[in-house]
């Protein structure tokens, strides 16, 4: 082990050195990464890794970011790295993810995902959006919503209906969809921040080849779990150190303003003590999953991160005081991803509202619990043995 | 039992919250309000119609108000009415600014000249304190004789006035708007936007003066207060009648989201403490209404830091359980349910916070 | 009406007049109030009333207080008086009425509910004690429990399953049953705070004549929701002044202690605001039922109420300090129901845990108040179409 | 990421709880605990089996101590894992008190007789403090020399114990039990019951003096505080276990109660409590385990106190949902449930409540 580390360790510095960053071009130094098995090292030879355990590529980013070599930009493509790489990876053909993975992880092509719908929210296995089988092809009528990255993405991960006559888990397919393809109407949502963060995407009579298929016809859901297990993970993130993450703000504004505010000081500590709680709780869920012995601790954490976020940023405005009434910026924009934006703390209260609905529901981090941890029964199901056209919607 | 006073609405007061709400109806509905949002200046044309239907038409400025100062001889408990309706529809007016903060401050003064121009609704008084912050004197504007100087910062409805009433700690003055400079601030709440106003050594007319000053801020800022929460009513109560109306029609996994118990429960608690705040507000609205000498006037004090620490934090949450379960498409800028989220969050800063009051409240019982 | 007023006035004093309290034997006395219609005046003449309107009561009861006049003590028969007189008046024969009502109401004869049993609480309508026509009678066997004053109780209201092969709101009956009939066991069940306040109810081969039965056979489901809506009405009780009720103890508590506990400031003042918002509801609900707009606020309050209950008598303790670890009472024993007991606050807290069980739980009145205020739909229901024998259980 | 100390069981801990929970499930049975709640005297025989499975078969009264003072060369960390079981299993025996509470004073006075003493079970120690107040010197005890006389009142284990800790704002004393006059109160928690301590002027040894003894109870004060989070986590553990399992079983209305969404909801916040007051626990516990200099020993007063704010109050919150979910047989006697509740509502109010640690905290932090 120890030796197949040090082994690694000259692999990157044999590359570094082949490839020095600061001569070499950034789309041509990350291309020659990922061919050289140093991308996702736990990745298979050929495909960007070298089939190696995935706990030893902290160690391999830290070298090339030591070297003063270029990243992958990864908030730019949050999508394609951490849930269309893995999902090509389980479930697209050898070609297909030759063709998919290296400009996806260089990040010369962006990915989103064509989940959600209007009427497809957390219950996604209810979508809509439909594809009918014409020679090669299928074409694909229908609209999603919540998608990020759609208006700079190139590829696109699609839930759609192909079979409406059987229960709605039953009669999904997932492809790969090219968002060049005509017929794509991408619109920019704007929400209660002023920002648009997020697309509606209308699909009209697109067409998509059937070589795009991930999965067998009909077992979208199940290539579908694939996809949301990893944003899950991805979702969980590290531990951070004391007073950092949600808290952060509350804390520094705490502290320049408690002369004013002394009523307000139970209520700061009864958060500091929530988020002092959390951020062990994480420690301890990642320090199991580190072990081998992950927990089923997600579902917890991310409810309990939503909830902190919510009541750190509301009280951060009482803290705040006068102040808090003034508000950054109203314009409809397209928000800058790949750093925290340095807003408001008005900001804050009305973006962490989402927290609650984003990549899964509180109401259904809720019932995962009661049911997957707790071992508590589901409720009575009344769509689940009749067709998806029977539904009433 | 004590002898309260009734929390109940007489006959006059659903005659008037009626006439309100028709005139909402008629010139503000909630999508011009959301589209006002995006306007460059507050008080557009819509907002002035809907202004002028209530002062011109229903005469409702000045309910509280004696005759002799330009008044309908009616009460602050009917001024609750308004101010209830108001916030139902979160109408983007400087109701609760002029016809509230700076008539409840000039009647306290005894500024019969103001009033009857506040009453009329021609001239819209502010008063020159941040928002969010408890209604007191101002230590940051300075008083040079008559002259008055200093910046006060977020001060709400500074845009639309034209009169600013400025409490200080030695007197209450009058400046007009046109004398100050006023820097218009992107609002958290842009349905009722906040302005630094900035007064250069400027000539004012002083309403009252030492403790006499003192005693008009203190009682303008129970009179606000108490009044407040009926704003807090009013948004709370929309709020959640339009997420259960939301949950009956939305379906989800082949049911009516809102047969699902999880969120019956939580409506059901949401109702509860509903139910709490409007008597609450109520309560206050008749404090504040009530005849010099009586019980409940002496209690205003008591009942308006109570209803300031109910009210705010139960239409905080209900606003923000509206935003929740409408999941998605509730977070989104087209559907309304953020103004009532940034309009209650606001309110629960102004005049001072639940936490806040809830001090002042322990004071005034002895805890 | 001021005419009818002074008429009752008049009424009551010649009563008095006849009926000198103190030199009156007390269930003489109470007999002869019932007998002159001034016992509950909204009631039939010859049933203890003389049909005026349940508003002018107040003032007859005040009257004959300030006389001296003994009452018929309320507090040892508050399901009789509450629950079983409103029903009977609703349901049973003018022969049974004229048999139960005066003894009832005089105190001489205390009721009882044998309703609720270890498989129906909140399920009510689940009953599973049965009864067996056999001639004019029928014959009773169950288990019934939660049954306050059974044990001093000379009649029960009673429901029982007549017929399990149809769906259960169906197949119930609703009896008067005598407590002293043979087969019938009274067990004290004692509680968490040490008390024994309620009962286990064992009926084994009771014999109840079919004469006592209230409503049709299989109507008896119809017949308890009036006596469940009269406990409701029962629970709501009157709107005393600042301060009183669940925070009572809690204040007078803090104002002792408060000099050496500055940390709970605060919370003490959340729970004084909690209390004043819900006096403050209650007297709105009151003063719209007397304007004869009565609201659904009944459920909410009560809600409030244990919730209020709870959280008060659980902070008392943090209030009181070290001397809130020292109990009064464990020994088991029947409470005298007809004063408030002086007790400890632990004994409080924990008595205030029945708050949110009895008289319906908190869980049932949120249902209550989502589908019949906010008219949100039922939940899909497994067993409303189906025998009652056929559920599982 | 900082570095924090591991939050996971080792491997000998995993060995440990199952030895001690085997020993419970043996000679502590629930409804043993339950019927020993009747009993004039606390300590009866069943819970001496239990003490002396502990002290004499497993030996963990002494886990922290060095083998100098009689003790197994591990650490608190490990004796949490034996509080956490017996907090499962309400225990009604005085290894908190005695093996933790004393132990933890006792080691910080460097009082090396009497630790072995109390290592071996064969002596059992109490702290003369209330048990409800923050663990600190008493100023109700007066010193006179080496005699003490003072009454301390409602202090826990002083029934059980052979041996009194005295604090004192100026020395630390012991004092044998049988020199006290101690008299039994009837108490809200009889697997842990208190008592009055009262000592006319009796004869003491002297095992620290000044600002020795000040800071031996204040090492003590944390390591117990700290170590009560175990307990505390325990009593949560098992009322929430119990609580789900009731709920798979208990049907109403056709259906497994457990199947109802809002009560799926409520105890889904109530595991997300739990697991997070078991990362707080085991944090505190490292803490008090740590080795002298490291950063997680600098930070036990912060983890102490952040343990009785987070611990405490989730398990009275999870103690009262499970009396409420469990409905009327939750509230009988012959349900266990009401000893959690007793139990963690007792552990609530012990050693400062969570509103006094917040303060502790807020001052550790600078808040």
């Amino acid at each position: 082990m120890i030796d197949a580390e040090a082994e690694l360790g000259r692999r990157v510095q044999e590359f570094l050195a082949a490839h020095p960053p600061a001569q070499t071009d950034r789309d041509r130094f990350l291309r020659a990464r990922f061919e050289a098995g140093l991308a996702w090292v736990d990745y298979p030879v050929g495909l960007g890794g070298l089939d190696l355990d995935n706990s030893v590529q902290p160690a391999v980013d830290a070298a090339f970011a030591a070297a003063g070599a270029p990243d992958n930009k990864p908030q730019s493509n949050v999508i394609g790295l951490g849930m269309a790489a893995p999902t090509l990876l389980q479930w697209a053909t050898r070609e297909q993810q030759e063709r998919w993975l290296p400009p996806l992880w260089t990040g010369e092509e962006v990915w989103c995902q064509l989940f959600s719908e209007p009427g497809a929210g957390s219950d996604l296995a209810a979508v809509g959006a439909s594809a009918r089988r014409d020679g090669e092809d299928w074409v694909v009528n229908g609209q999603k919503v919540w998608t990020s990255l759609a208006h700079t993405s190139r590829w696109a991960l699609l839930l759609v209906r192909t079979d409406p006559t059987v229960p709605k888990h039953q009669g999904l397919t997932y492809f790969v969809v090219d968002m060049q393809s005509p017929g794509i109407d991408v619109r920019a949502l704007r929400q209660l921040t002023g920002e648009a963060e997020f697309n509606e995407v209308y699909l009209d009579d697109v067409r998509v080849p059937d070589a795009q298929r991930l999965g067998a016809v009909g077992e979208g859901w199940r290539v579908t779990q694939t996809t949301l297990m990893n944003e899950r993970v991805a979702i969980g993130g590290s531990v951070g150190s004391r007073e950092t993450g949600p808290v952060a703000d509350l804390i520094s504004m705490w502290r320049e303003a408690r002369a004013d505010r002394p009523e307000l000081l139970d209520d700061v500590t009864r958060l500091w003590v929530d988020a002092e709680a959390l951020r062990l709780a994480s420690a301890l869920s990642a320090q199991a999953a580190e072990r081998g012995t992950p927990g089923p601790e997600g579902s917890g954490l991310k409810l309990a991160f939503a909830q902190l976020a919510q009541a750190s940023s509301s009280l951060t405005l009482d803290v705040q005081g006068p102040q808090a009434l003034r508000y950054d910026d109203w314009t409809e924009h397209r928000p800058d991803l790949t750093t925290p934006p340095d807003r408001v703390p008005g900001y804050w209260y009305l973006r962490t509202r989402a927290n609650s609905i984003e990549g899964g529901t509180s109401e259904v981090m809720r019932n995962i619990i009661a049911e997957r941890v707790l071992g508590l029964p589901a409720e009575p199901r009344v769509d689940k043995d009749i067709a998806w056209k029977d539904i009433p919607k | 039992m004590t002898e309260l006073p009734s929390l109940l609405p007489h006959e006059v007061d659903t005659d008037l919250r009626d006439a309100v709400a028709k005139l909402l109806e008629d010139r503000s509905p909630i999508d011009a309000v959301l589209h006002r949002c995006d306007a460059p200046e507050p008080f557009g044309d819509g907002a002035r119609a809907l202004w002028a239907g209530l002062t011109d038409d229903l005469g409702v400025a000045g309910l509280p108000l004696a005759e002799t100062e330009g008044g309908a001889e009616a009460t602050w408990r009917e001024t609750a009415v308004v101010v209830e309706a108001l916030g139902r529809a979160v109408a983007d007016i400087p109701f609760f600014i002029s016809a509230v903060m700076a008539t409840s401050l000039a009647q306290a003064a005894g500024a019969t000249g103001l009033l009857r121009d506040l009453a009329t609704g021609h001239e819209i008084g502010a008063v020159v304190t941040p928002f969010a912050a408890p209604f007191e004197p101002r230590a940051e504007v300075g008083l040079h004789g008559s002259r008055v100087a200093g910046r006060v910062s977020a001060v709400a409805g500074a845009l639309e006035s034209t009169q600013l009433l400025v409490p200080h700690p030695d007197a209450l003055l009058l400046v007009r708007t046109t004398d100050a400079t006023i820097t218009p601030l992107p609002s958290l709440d842009m349905t009722r936007r906040v302005a630094d106003v900035e007064l250069a050594t400027v000539e004012a007319v002083v309403l009252a003066e030492g403790r006499e000053a003192q005693q008009a801020v203190q009682r303008a800022a129970h009179v606000s207060a108490a009044m407040l929460a009926s704003e807090q009513l009013g948004l709370a109560e929309y709020s959640l009648e339009s997420t259960v109306q939301y949950l009956q029609q939305r379906r989800q996994f082949g049911r009516v989201v809102g047969s699902f118990q999880a969120l019956k429960h939580r409506l059901a608690d949401l109702w509860t403490l509903l139910i709490q705040a409007r008597a609450v507000a109520r309560y206050a609205a008749a404090c504040a209404g009530a005849e010099e000498g009586t019980a409940a006037a002496h209690d205003l004090p008591v009942a308006a830091s109570l209803a300031q620490s109910y009210c705010g934090p139960v239409a905080v949450k209900i606003a923000e359980e509206c935003v929740q379960l409408h999941g998605g498409i509730g977070f989104t800028w087209e559907h309304p349910a953020h103004l009532y989220l940034k309009r209650a969050k606001v309110d629960a800063l102004a005049l001072g916070s639940a936490a806040w009051h809830r001090r002042e409240l322990a004071k005034q019982v002895d805890l």
